[in-house]
């Protein structure tokens, strides 16, 4: 059984999330969907991995596939910064909210998501939030992108060091840059 | 049978225990409401503050049909829904929190009816003549003595039997019931904290009337470790100031420092200012392992489990004072108290002693014997890389910190010589022990903390117990205008994400833009931790005014209720609105008129979800941080997407505001940065006027742009007229609104729900 | 503040509410005891019967700091251990039970008081003169009134708020404590068994006084379904003898079939001879599946929490009829009753109506209307092939069943023809409805279960309450010489291990043994789900006296009451020991002398749990079934290796008997076969006569030679003196006693454990 | 992750069963053994595989290495005609109750035992009791032999068809049979 890095997450259910290590099946997974959005916490701004803030890596994914992003908490401003303007600012907990609806229209008003991909959160607070998109968003799959084990989520890296995880992001970033699914 | 007998209805009985011939004010709807009694008000603010759950545990396991897995559509052996259970968690949680709260109340009453009478008088000082408002609004009762906190507490009592049903298997079969039900319990919770604070002013004569309370000193470096140490840890002050009483009458209170961890703390410094406050929970382990403590003296709620042992282990002695938490010990309480001592003092024996009086005498004795002879070492700096050779990165420890924190990397460094890591994870050290408890290398983790904790005095507020009525008088008119942007509370525990200094920093910023800014419980105390350049403390700098700018700790937990009674008085005396047995009426204007928040940005216990539950019933909104988001349970709206139509109580037209305002009634927000700005937003409400609304925009679109780098992204929901505009944001703002193509919005004179749902309640009674 | 007040002390303040000054006995040492007045009881108790934990989690997940991992020596982030964190959730569990039964006798108590005042007299007939056992040893009250029993309902209600409080985190940090208070949560939920059903019987005049009780039709087969049917499910009878009062009232008795579920049918066939008991919980889904009843009223308690989307699924109409389950439904209650038939007529809509008296009338009114366009099909044999035809033997069924019952293999059976193996099922079936839940075939497996659910009318005794004081008188000697060698309760939910009937079984092992068994709630029930050969149940076969080889049925679960009142009047009818405010001394009586057991074969609830646990106080062992063991907690001594001392309470000498009598206070019992040898050693008591031990043990060697082929194999524990042998085992027992090398045992003349720990309570106190 | 055959055994927590699948190693860890114990549950007197009761099965194994028996329930009887007599007849409760106390002297007061094996109990009672064990016996290893994966277990089997585990149980007595560890 798949431990998640922070024991406080221990699943406790039968429904955990399929690890994935290969990041060509996660940009399979990113190009397949019809409208993916990135979720980016604040940790997003507190992490570096290669001399870059992980909100880089972040922009460079959404830039790579043309994902619209939500800035969540306070990460509007350094987005800015970066040149992005998020196409929502709710909050984690606010978005989670519209997503589990069924009906909503998404951040762009064309339609609710189908693939929502999480990077830079409380490992706690997103595998609370996942917890709710789990039980009641069957329209949905989730994505984390951190280092972490999310059991909650429906698609989750497994544990990793800095480096493999760095090594990850950058191959994630080259795969959803090449044309095709 | 028949038989010609005088009978009572359940409303003469009510009627009959609030004195209803009593005619301070006529009596409204709902005196001492049941558990159906407020349902539809509940059912009006759950339609807009939907319940948002996150399921901690996929499963139930309750019963013995369990484990069920409720994930998805699948229900229980019992038929239960995922929602329908995260709902009755919920319940359960409410229903602690007024357990605890409501208990320790019963107790202090029942004490204090021992000491003083059932008759004895109710008198909260010249300024305070509203003295309780929650007892007024929610039984419809003006206490005026011990025997009336009594009928409250009974009345919780009541309802609390009910609630607790409720969560058996086979009850509720709906999460918004469950939901009413824990709102329900909520406004029991607010009762309850009343009650005990009430009874405790009068009855330990704690300050009151005054807004000016000592200052007090505050840290775990605070404490004289050359004298006797007894350190009481929990929220019952019957033994703390038996204890200071005992000192005092032997003329022993400068041989013998007294400190406290968590509300007991915060008591016991409103009856003596010699008393030093160490800390809030998150120092409790700390403190304990410190061997500072002589004698550890606990009675009830959020002590540590282990604390017998813990105790033990640090050759502390140990005097568990309450039936809460007896921790198997002998009862001693009919021995003679030099009996006790001695066992005490020669065996080490740990005793429950359930008379306060007796336990503060042997405290006290055990003390002044034992200290002599216990060495109080603490760590050094430099004895840190000795301690820390064995470790050998494992990284354990970081995975069992509830707070996920680098605990190995502190370790790693702070063995090299180089000690800011582990300053860093210890301002953001929950004190739990786990890192500790797994080590595979027994690295002594808290102990090493000692090397690097402040030792530093702090200065702290001591509680000032109710809010005035003649602060009230003079900010009332102000709030509800919106022209004091807003009154901000911060409660609560110390399971804080970060530092354990963003409260001050949080507090700080509302202060200096002129909110009203109120501290109690853990909060209060970690508002403590921040010292500006000059080394002051937040309560240092700001006046203790219930007024624009200032800073305020009303006291422990149970003093959160003249928090809401704050809210409560500003409908009473500004608004002229009658109290009595009216909770809809109140509970509607403040929802609609009076801009208070709260924060519980630390909150774990059960405790502290019933008293965010019970504003929320109250239509006071709260923010919490993420650890809330293992409350399972949040009333959010959307809105955008939501009907934000009010009744005009004056027009007696429907008027669709398209204003969120308050936005949710609980959130959970991830950063303290997005939670200054949800706070400033939270506290915009429909009544402001155009200046007020200006005012509390002004702080709105600052922050927003200081925090987040741009204007707010639903400012345009917030503008109803283009006088709403402050002036200094006047034209960006102008061209955003023409960008978002904002039209003005309908004139609202009197918002208010009364009319939008069926209620017993009459549209006029929402005039004033 | 020195002021002379009449002060009153809380001693003081009980001894007003029992009426000390009454002396219809002396007032003993524990008047109304609190949390910790009977603490050293317990601990005494606990000793011997340590508590031996299975836990059901490996975490905690109550507080914003979890999920903890509680495995092996790791404590919570608050210090709990795992023996602690079962101690809480057992504690938990009591605390539901508590509630749900008090709050349950609340809301009869106010209701009985509306209507016939405060002084309504409390009369249990000619031959009950000793009214309330339960209430006069644990308060110290002979209740007399309404009134009365109010005071006792207020006690429990006191003392739950502690119980409640003592949950939260940071309270207790001993399991042996949190077991204690768990104890006392057992003793207060037996208070509120017995004011509940006191009440009840007097209230709506509920048979009293009287053995021979109707015998009623029992079996979801006996409803007329020609007629319009009301289904009430739950247990609070205030609206269920309302539709009996109503229909009576119309005249329209013959016109309307009214059935009940669960406990409410136990109560409402105690008022009118003509209502239908369905069947346990286990029946529930499947009854209201089958769309039979027109109208389904629920009321509280191990209700579905879906019956209101089954009931729309099944074409029922719903009215929902108590504040503890509402369902999300409007309250109605202030509308005209023939405005709301309207609307459930007309729209189906379901309803929330807290008046009794206008549920009843709107249920009968609605019933009658709707019934004459509803069929009531019901699947026959022949359809069920073509039901079962997309099966495709995945077993997901299987895998999802709480029983673990083989579904798949029954279904696949019954689609070729064969229906056996269903029928095996639905007699094992606990009815919670999750094979079809989740088939990905959609099978409708409960709805299959018509074609094989026996449609057949049983005899089921209706509950005829307490005891007689004159069976008491006839029975208490024989019992406590153990000349009647025990009396055996079978008690609670029906979550059976195997068949439904297995507890029919279980009670005529007994029966015919001469002891006297004792049935109620669910299991008295499934009691009747047995016909002998010439088509009797047991309540056919036995009479239904308290005496030897009696078959009595008490009533519902709040009826367990008079179980333990039984018990208790055996020691102050037989023994005229005082029962006034005296637990101790009539606890260590029972425990030492009434050779008692109780079996909760099926046991699901917390309800259950409270109830168990209060018979442990009291010293009666209880046997549970193996589903119990989710409770995570029992009460086990180690036969061989503990200390079975006691004090011979006339001789004052401590006596090592080595007798484990009883072996253990609650135990888990894996099989009907061993439950039944099991029972028969645990009505052995250290004060047989050897008379009475030969008659037991003449049981207990008969039964386990006959379930487990030899002699008991801990026998020589049980025999003091060779003339304990019974005659006819003499020589084979006298080889085995010498095999073991069995010895003599002292003289024991009067077993107490009083003496044996500290204790307020004088040794001559047991002395009678 | 391994789900147990009945779904009321979910896992709930990280310590979980070894699932071991070979009879061999099975074998290896009974003989290793210093005082095993088998225990037999009434489930025993109903199950049947290759015509044989499952008792015999389990009479079969405490013959092949010498394992003292504990004969819950009712299962004493039928044992004793087949000729078995066990070392203890306590209910399984009880045994277990027992066995958590590592100062006990087991059912042949020789000291007690380091390997508990369960054979022919309802699951979820099983899951419970080996929960006690798991938690309060360290002292011991807890090994299930029935066709169910019990997560509370030390070692456990995994979800078997009956053919599979009649299989394995032939296979394991025939290891046991033969000399050496
Ligand atoms: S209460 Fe309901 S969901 Fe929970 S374990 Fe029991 S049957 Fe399952
Ligand atoms: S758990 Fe102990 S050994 Fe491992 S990294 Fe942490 S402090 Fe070092
Ligand atoms: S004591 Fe502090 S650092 Fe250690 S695990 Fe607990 S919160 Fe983390
Ligand atoms: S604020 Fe929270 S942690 Fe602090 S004492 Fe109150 S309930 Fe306990
Ligand atoms: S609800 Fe809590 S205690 Fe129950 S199974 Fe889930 S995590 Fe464990
Ligand atoms: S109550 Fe204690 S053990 Fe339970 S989750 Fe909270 S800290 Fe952990
Ligand atoms: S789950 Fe459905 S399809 Fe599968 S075996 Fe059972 S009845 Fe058949
Ligand atoms: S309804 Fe009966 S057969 Fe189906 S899962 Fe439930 S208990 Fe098993």
């Amino acid at each position: 059984m798949s431990i998640p890095y922070h024991y406080v997450n221990v699943p406790t259910g039968f429904k955990t999330a399929r690890i994935i290590e290969d990041a060509s099946e996660y940009a399979h997974l990113i190009k397949r969907a019809r409208r993916p959005l990135l979720l980016l916490g604040p940790l997003t701004l507190r992490i570096s991995l290669n001399g870059r803030l992980l909100m880089e890596y972040g922009v460079d994914i959404a830039k790579a596939a043309n994902i619209p992003v939500c800035a969540t908490a306070h990460t509007k401003k350094k987005l800015l910064e970066l040149g992005v303007t998020p196409e929502s600012t709710y909050d984690i907990i606010e978005i989670i909210n519209h997503l589990k609806d069924k009906e909503w229209r998404g951040v762009k008003k064309e339609g609710n998501h189908d693939l929502v991909m999480f990077l830079g959160f409380r490992t706690d607070l997103g595998q609370q939030g996942l917890s709710t998109l789990k039980h009641f968003a069957p329209h949905l799959r989730t994505m984390t992108l951190c280092k972490y084990y999310y059991p909650n989520a429906a698609y989750s890296l497994p544990n990793l060091k800095d480096d493999k995880w760095g090594e990850f992001l950058e191959n994630l970033i080259a795969n959803l840059k090449e044309k095709g699914v | 049978m028949v038989v010609i007998v005088k009978k009572k209805t359940r409303k003469d009985e009510k009627l009959e225990i609030i004195r209803a011939e009593d005619l301070w004010e006529p009596v409204g709807p709902t005196p001492m409401p049941d558990l159906a009694d407020l349902r539809n008000w509940d059912m009006r603010l759950l339609k807009t503050y939907k319940p948002f759950y996150a399921p901690f545990c996929d499963l139930c396991c309750f019963c013995t049909y369990g484990k069920c897995d409720l994930t998805g559509e699948q229900g229980g052996a019992c038929g239960i829904d995922m929602p329908t259970q995260q709902g009755r968690i919920v319940l359960l949680a409410c229903c602690g929190g007024v357990a605890a709260h409501g208990a320790h109340g019963r107790h202090i009453i029942d004490y204090l009816i021992e000491k003083y009478g059932e008759d004895y008088k109710i008198d909260l000082g010249t300024q305070v003549a509203v003295e309780a408002p929650i007892i007024r609004t929610v039984l419809g009762l003006k206490p005026e003595t011990l025997g009336d906190l009594k009928k409250a507490i009974e009345y919780v009592e009541r309802g609390l039997i009910h609630l607790v049903s409720s969560l058996h298997t086979g009850q509720e079969g709906s999460d918004l019931d469950y939901e009413s039900k824990a709102l329900h319990a909520g406004m029991l919770d607010h009762v309850a904290l009343e009650v005990t604070d009430i009874a405790q002013i009068v009855g330990f004569s704690f300050p009151t009337s005054i807004a000016d309370t000592p200052l007090v000193d505050f840290g775990w470096g605070v404490v004289d470790k050359t004298k006797p140490v007894i350190l009481c840890i929990g929220h019952n002050p019957a033994t703390a100031t038996s204890i200071i009483d005992y000192l005092n009458q032997n003329n022993l209170q400068d041989e013998v420092e007294v400190c406290g961890i968590c509300c007991t703390a915060l008591e016991v410094t409103r009856y003596s200012k010699a008393a030093k406050v160490i800390g809030p929970l998150s120092r409790q382990l700390f403190f304990v392992r410190s061997g500072v403590a002589d004698v550890i003296v606990t009675e009830e709620q959020c002590i540590r489990a282990d604390t017998s042992l813990e105790a033990k282990k640090a050759g502390s002695a140990l005097i568990a004072a309450s039936d809460k938490a007896c921790y198997g010990l002998d009862n001693v309480t009919e021995k003679e108290a030099d009996e006790i001592v001695k066992e005490m003092v020669e065996v080490g024996k740990q005793v429950l002693i359930l008379v306060p009086e007796k336990a503060a005498e042997v405290a006290v004795k055990v003390a002044i014997k034992i200290a002599r002879q216990r060495e109080k070492e603490l760590i050094e700096a430099s004895q840190v890389p000795e301690l820390v050779q064995e470790c050998h990165n494992c990284r354990i420890c970081d995975r069992n910190c509830p707070n996920l924190l680098p605990v190995g990397e502190a370790v790693e460094q702070a063995g090299k010589g180089n000690l800011e890591k582990l300053i860093e994870v210890f301002n953001k050290c929950l004190g739990c022990g786990k890192c500790e408890q797994d080590c595979p290398r027994n690295i002594p983790i808290l102990k090493l903390m000692q090397a690097v904790a402040s030792g530093e005095t702090f200065k702290l507020r001591s509680g000032r117990g109710p809010i005035h009525d003649v602060e009230i008088r003079k900010v009332g008119a102000p709030i509800v205008l919106g022209t004091i942007p807003g009154v901000v509370a911060f409660v609560g525990c110390s399971n804080f994400p970060e530092e354990i200094d963003e409260v001050a920093e949080m507090m700080e910023e509302f202060a200096r833009r002129k909110y009203i800014v109120v501290a109690s419980g853990c909060a209060a105390m970690a508002a403590a931790t921040k010292k500006d350049a000059e080394g002051k403390t937040i309560y240092e700098k700001y006046p203790p005014d219930f007024d624009a700018g200032g800073v305020l700790n009303v006291g422990s937990c149970v003093a959160n209720s003249h928090i809401a009674g704050a809210a409560i008085k500003i409908a009473n005396i500004f608004a002229a609105l009658p109290l009595r047995a009216n909770y809809e009426v109140i509970a509607d204007y403040i929802l609609n008129r009076v801009g208070a928040c709260g924060v519980a940005w630390g909150a774990y216990s059960w405790k502290a979800a019933a008293i965010a539950t019970g504003c929320n019933r109250w239509g006071i909104p709260v923010v919490v941080g993420p650890h809330s988001s293992k409350y399972r349970r949040l009333y959010l709206s959307r809105k955008e997407e939501d009907d934000w139509t009010v009744m005009d109580g004056r027009t007696r037209q429907l008027v669709d505001t398209q204003e969120p305002s308050p936005e949710h009634l609980i959130n959970v927000v991830e950063s303290k940065e997005r939670a200054i700005v949800t706070i400033a937003k939270l506290c915009i409400r429909k009544n402001d006027t155009p200046q007020g609304r200006q005012i509390k925009l002004n702080h709105y679109i600052a922050l927003h742009k200081q925090y987040l780098g741009t204007l707010p992204d639903d400012l345009h929901l917030f503008i109803r007229r283009t006088t709403d505009i402050p002036i200094f944001f006047k034209k960006e703002v102008m061209e955003y609104l023409q960008k978002v193509g904002w039209k003005e919005k309908p004139v609202l004179t009197l918002p208010t729900l009364i009319g939008t749902y069926p209620s017993k309640v009459p549209l006029e009674a929402v005039i004033h």
